[in-house]
């Protein structure tokens, strides 16, 4: 049969070296295109068009697509955001505390992940976000606008966020975030027909993810270290390699077994949180009743067996 | 419309009855709301049909009820109108920077031979940039305000106005320039009377294809820290899927252009009626 | 002494097999009015263009008053073959032009057009867009352009052209008026050789093949019309038959040589 | 450029000696690499002074040895010189589609009214609308494949083309057009040997317009799961602030639409030599 | 019977207060050579522009073989007062151009254009681009291209008025040949009342203001000129004369009355 185009997007995570091996198409038998994306929107853009059956987004753009009814679901996830994103207050912007936000310039590339790790953070810390100057702007404006002094914080990931730590301190992190009961995700999500009619596909493409993140779980800095990788996660993101070895640890990759339990409720929870908080924020006009059908971990559990 | 109407077989002759090719049984206003009542079919047959998710377009029905909510309680902060106030400065400022500059200094690079060559390579080297590519230095340089916003729109217009100044520069029938000098013009003069005006024609519509850039360059200038304006909220919109929202911002820089190339298009013909007369 | 002044002037366009002129040279006094008769492609309108400081010379010089002439100027009006005007303009724009160049006042500007249009028989045309004159009317036009001007030198290509042998006579007379009136120095190309001997305080006739002067006359007929003797008795006259077919035998026979 | 060079003040008359204005001691293209060199000479100062730190404007050395890495190893699996093809290809294949439809439709649009009310407002719709707006409905309609991302280009392209065409159409002496037709020249005939070439400076010069339009739309067309093109490999860096890639990416577009340009200028001059002649 | 037929003729400008035609009924058979004279602005021109089909009538019929002119066509070729040629081709190439049109093979083409080029004596210009004529070549130019053309009908706008005196009659003379040679009918505006004595079968003398037509005359010296006899003796002919002088009066008359 023919071939599957799969989006992916640049986020830095272990199972790039088995894409970069070929470990995908060796396991599962068939030719893949993979294809670069920029952001969540344009992945889901291209899945709907029908001609991306696979692809890899946030789980802010996640909970978009499902409150608009997309067929799709999640099978795997590609990482808990952890350190990997954070939020970091320039020095000398006066800023050291959560209540000192309010009236400062934060920027944000609007619906990234980060977007609404930042606004479950101000909700936390109580702090109204309407009274904090939030900023659309991507990660390459946030630095130049940083170096400027235009903005006074910035809820960015890598390598951004290097930039503005080596002059800002680091206020939270989406690790934190997460304990707060908002946790941020890297997902795979699939259209429902392909899922139906390729159930093998993803069962093996489930499995070469697993398999990676095992080796990287077993010896993290190991697996960061080894030039080898870095070199390939450097080649298909576009990242620098020096940058891959620190980018790595910065999320947590669960293992098949820990996913086959996060699948189910609590992702569905967190999915559905992240759909109301949207619905508060007007970015969708209405809610699923449930979420669960837009997440299975049918092909994890088919890749344990 | 009637000057430019009828370019053949009569296109100058402004006698009684002209020639026209085919008939015309309805007026030009009404052919167009045809061509937009079938746009408008078009539209809502393909959402009705379900060829197209609504997701990707929604249908027309859709569409209006968001209008009203936008309209009334807004998005991302600030209402329909807002936004469209926000974009629609910015446009107007860089224009009005765009002609100011793009205008005089098309005319002194079609008419300075030396300063063409000089500026030449410069202009040649910002025009085909894509905006999306400078972004971070014009952040760097001109900060995440106002200015850095109207400058890439500014630039997007700047480049066929100038173009087509120089171009209409060169259009000037030189024997007009000659009776110009021959009567005593200094070269402001020559310039003010008789090179900007015979180069007006190519200059409006200069303008009007740099109008064009410039509205599609509003999502990428509202992409720098804007919390209002038409790109910005089509760009927050299309990143959650709220097409409703994206496509009533295109409905909305789709008017409010036509608006404005509507009265470019005025000018043009009440400016300059002689154009494409042989004289 | 001359107020114009050409010298061995050559006119070589590139990329054409002979010069447009070879080694012309010409003076205009401030009282004269000079026309110069040839056949079609003789180089007149080069000449003319030099002397407007349109075209420099390939070789030899071009003076107006003594200096160098290094291109147009107010002192040096013309009248052009193809007539020049400005669209943007209308009529009374186009007269206007010159005088609003030089800075004269809007009331004095318009007492000058309005009594010029006059004078070239365009009183009521004042408003009409140019596109919207007839060829005669254009000319006239161009015409009223160059006499409203307050140049020392008027520079006419073929200007009466394209008018009918009334309106031509009327501004044959015209400008004869204002040239005794003016004292203005006139250089008037024309193909008409009766016209051409009429007007003269001097005549040359030109010869292409490279472009050069083969004759030079001196006819006076236009002072005694000045005098006030009548345009018929002077045309009739003998003398200005003669003179007019031993011209039209001189070019002729140019016409016929080259042709050979 | 002898023929354009001298636009004051005797414009046509290519006598031997021309008059113009100043003094001229250097050849054009001197001119022109002294202010390449100039703007070089900025770059170079303005990275070294430290006034913009490397990580926006990195320094013309740093530069110069990405350059070569990328030329030998190449960045995201392609070396620059693909990346520069891929592109290539596209702007070409657009620019072709542009042009053969462009023009004809410009021609028909300016001599046609009917036909020019009915497509009027959905050129005027499409024309001012950001890329990046529409950029999720091309995908869904029209794949993420090559298609998707030359339409965007060509879209970018045409609209500069057809408005310009349609202007060069009025800009064609009505004499010509009688000319031709008391000859007895078909309709066809017209549009072919008179309006064409009549329009034909014009057309020349909104392709130019145009062809800046559609570089400038390349990053946002090759945002589209490109994996190769100069758009492509900026965006890719840009995520990772690889201002150095950026940079080089920049220079490229910039030298190949330059050069894409100057060859436009050249066909200008010697297919339409008679632009801005009075007869 | 006419080839080419207006009835009751009116047309006015949108815009001017009076009509530049009014009821003008004029015919033109194909052995005819009809010549409309008239003062600057009588509407000669835009009669013509109303027989070439370029502009409809107000009021009334423009016929051609019986059948309503709707517009412009290859039967009707036109000479046109600013020469109207297209500057994207050479010399050759606009005298070719009807000829092209009509589908006539290239080698056939070439000589007919050689041929006529060297009629109107421009036969070493073929190669030269438009900007590089003088006035009076580029108006040949114009006269080839009409000539060269297969139509039944010469309109003419004054086709010689930049024509210096030896060309214009080797020109006029050239049209007499053809018009007996080709049995074209010819329609020429001039504003030379001896060249339209000279060359009418036919002769309108128009009045504008609006413009009309007052005198209808029929000479017959092309015949004559045709028959064999001399140009001189033709023009020093009495009748000739005293008709040239009748027309001078009746045109300054009319253009007396319209002056005051
Ligand atoms: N396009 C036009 N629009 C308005 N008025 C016009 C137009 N063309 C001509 N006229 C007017 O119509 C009248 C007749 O013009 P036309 O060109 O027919 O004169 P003509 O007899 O050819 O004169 P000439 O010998 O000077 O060429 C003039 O008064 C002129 O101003
Ligand atoms: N711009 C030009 N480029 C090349 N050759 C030219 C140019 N202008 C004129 N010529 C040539 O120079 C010669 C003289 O032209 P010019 O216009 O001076 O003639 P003229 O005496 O005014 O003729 P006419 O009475 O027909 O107007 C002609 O052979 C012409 O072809
Ligand atoms: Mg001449
Ligand atoms: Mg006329």
């Amino acid at each position: 049969e023919d071939a599957v185009t799969i989006a992916f997007q640049t986020g830095v995570d272990p199972s790039k070296v088995a894409q970069a091996d070929g470990d995908y198409e060796k396991a599962t038998g068939k030719k893949i295109n993979w294809r670069k994306f920029e952001s969540g929107a344009e992945v889901i853009a291209a899945v709907a068009s029908g001609d991306v059956p696979i692809g890899n987004i946030g789980s802010s753009p996640l909970a978009a697509a499902a409150s608009r009814g997309l067929p799709i679901q999640t099978f795997l996830v590609t990482g808990v955001i952890g350190e990997s994103e954070a939020l970091v207050v320039r020095n000398g912007s006066g800023i050291n505390k959560p209540a000192d936000l309010v009236g400062k310039k934060i920027a944000v590339p609007y619906v990234s992940t980060t977007h609404y790790s930042l606004l479950a953070a101000l909700k936390h810390w109580k702090v109204d976000a309407g009274k904090v100057n939030i900023l659309n702007l991507r990660p390459s404006e946030i630095a130049a606008a940083w170096q400027r002094g235009d903005i006074d914080g910035a809820y960015v990931w890598e390598p951004a966020l290097g930039k503005v730590k080596a002059s800002g301190k680091v206020l939270t992190s989406s690790a934190e975030v997460s304990k707060w009961g908002a946790p941020t995700y890297d997902l795979w999500i699939v259209r429902q027909d392909f899922a139906q009619k390729n159930p093998d596909f993803l069962k093996q493409f489930v499995k070469v993810t697993g398999g990676v993140f095992d080796r990287y779980n077993k010896d993290p800095k190991g697996f960061a270290s080894n030039p080898a990788n870095v070199e390939k996660i450097a080649r298909l993101t576009g990242s620098k390699p020096e940058e891959v070895t620190a980018l790595l640890p910065g999320n947590v990759y669960p293992s098949l077994k820990e996913q086959s339990a996060l699948l189910q409720k609590p992702f569905v929870k967190a999915v559905s949180d992240t759909s109301v908080f949207l619905k508060s924020q007007g970015k969708v006009d209405s809610l699923q009743a449930d979420y669960s059908s837009y997440v299975t971990n049918q092909f994890i559990n088919a890749a344990l067996r | 419309m009637s000057q430019q109407e009828h370019v053949l077989p009569v296109p100058t002759a402004p006698a009684a009855r002209q020639r026209t090719w085919g008939i015309r049984p309805l007026a030009p206003w009404q052919w167009s709301s045809l061509s937009i009542g079938s746009l408008l079919l078009l539209w809502w047959a393909l959402s009705a049909s379900g060829l197209v998710p609504a997701l990707f377009l929604p249908s027309p029905a859709a569409v209006l009820t968001k209008l009203q909510s936008l309209v009334v309680q807004g998005y991302m902060e600030a209402t329909l109108q807002q936004h469209l106030l926000a974009s629609l400065q910015r446009m107007l400022l860089a224009l009005l920077a765009a002609v100011g500059i793009g205008v005089p200094l098309g005319i002194l690079i079609g008419v300075f031979p030396l300063l063409r060559h000089w500026l030449d390579p410069i202009i040649e080297f910002y025009r085909p940039l894509p905006p999306l590519a400078y972004l971070p230095l014009i952040v760097i340089w001109f900060g995440i305000g106002e200015v850095s916003k109207v400058l890439l729109i500014f630039l997007a217009i700047l480049a066929p106005v100038l173009i087509a100044t120089t171009h209409g520069v060169a259009s000037v029938h030189s024997i007009r320039q000659q009776a110009a000098l021959s009567l005593g013009a200094s070269r402001g003069q020559l310039l003010r009377h008789v090179i900007l005006p015979g180069a007006l024609p190519d200059i409006l519509t200069g303008i009007r294809i740099g109008l064009g850039a410039g509205w599609s360059t509003l999502v990428a200038a509202e992409l720098i820290a804007a919390t209002r304006g038409l790109g910005f909220m089509i760009q927050s919109a299309a990143q959650f899927l709220g097409t409703d929202i994206v496509v009533l911002g295109i409905i909305a820089i789709a008017l409010v252009a036509f608006v404005l190339e509507l009265g470019l298009r005025r000018l043009q013909r009440v400016l300059t009626p002689w154009h494409g007369k042989a004289l | 002494m001359s107020l114009l002044q050409v010298d061995k002037l050559t006119v070589h366009y590139p990329g054409q097999p002979l010069p447009a002129l070879q080694q012309v040279s010409l003076g205009l006094s401030p009282d004269e009015l000079l026309v110069a008769l040839g056949p079609s492609g003789c180089g007149k309108s080069t000449l003319l263009n030099v002397l407007a400081g349109f075209i420099a010379p390939t070789h030899g010089t071009v003076q107006f008053d003594g200096k160098p002439v290094s291109g147009p100027g107010a002192e040096r009006a013309v009248v052009f073959q193809n007539d020049g005007l400005l669209p943007w303009l209308d009529v009374a724009g186009n007269v206007a032009f010159g005088l609003k160049l030089q800075g004269v006042p809007a009331a004095q500007r318009a007492a000058i057009v309005a009594d010029t249009l006059q004078q070239v028989g365009l009183a009521d045309a004042g408003g009409k867009r140019v596109w919207e004159l007839s060829g005669g009317m254009r000319q006239r036009v161009g015409i009223a352009r160059a006499l409203a001007s307050q140049s020392r030198v008027l520079l006419m290509d073929e200007p009466f052209g394209a008018l009918d042998a009334f309106t031509r006579e009327q501004m044959q007379q015209l400008l004869l008026n204002v040239w005794q009136r003016s004292q203005r120095g006139v250089f008037l190309i024309t193909h008409d050789i009766e016209e051409a001997l009429f007007l003269a305080t001097s005549l040359v006739l030109m010869s292409p093949g490279p472009g050069r002067i083969v004759q030079y006359l001196r006819p006076t007929f236009s002072q005694r019309f000045l005098a006030g003797e009548s345009v018929r008795a002077i045309k009739s006259d003998p003398e200005f038959i003669t003179l007019r077919e031993e011209l039209l035998a001189s070019l002729t026979r140019t016409q016929h040589e080259e042709a050979a």
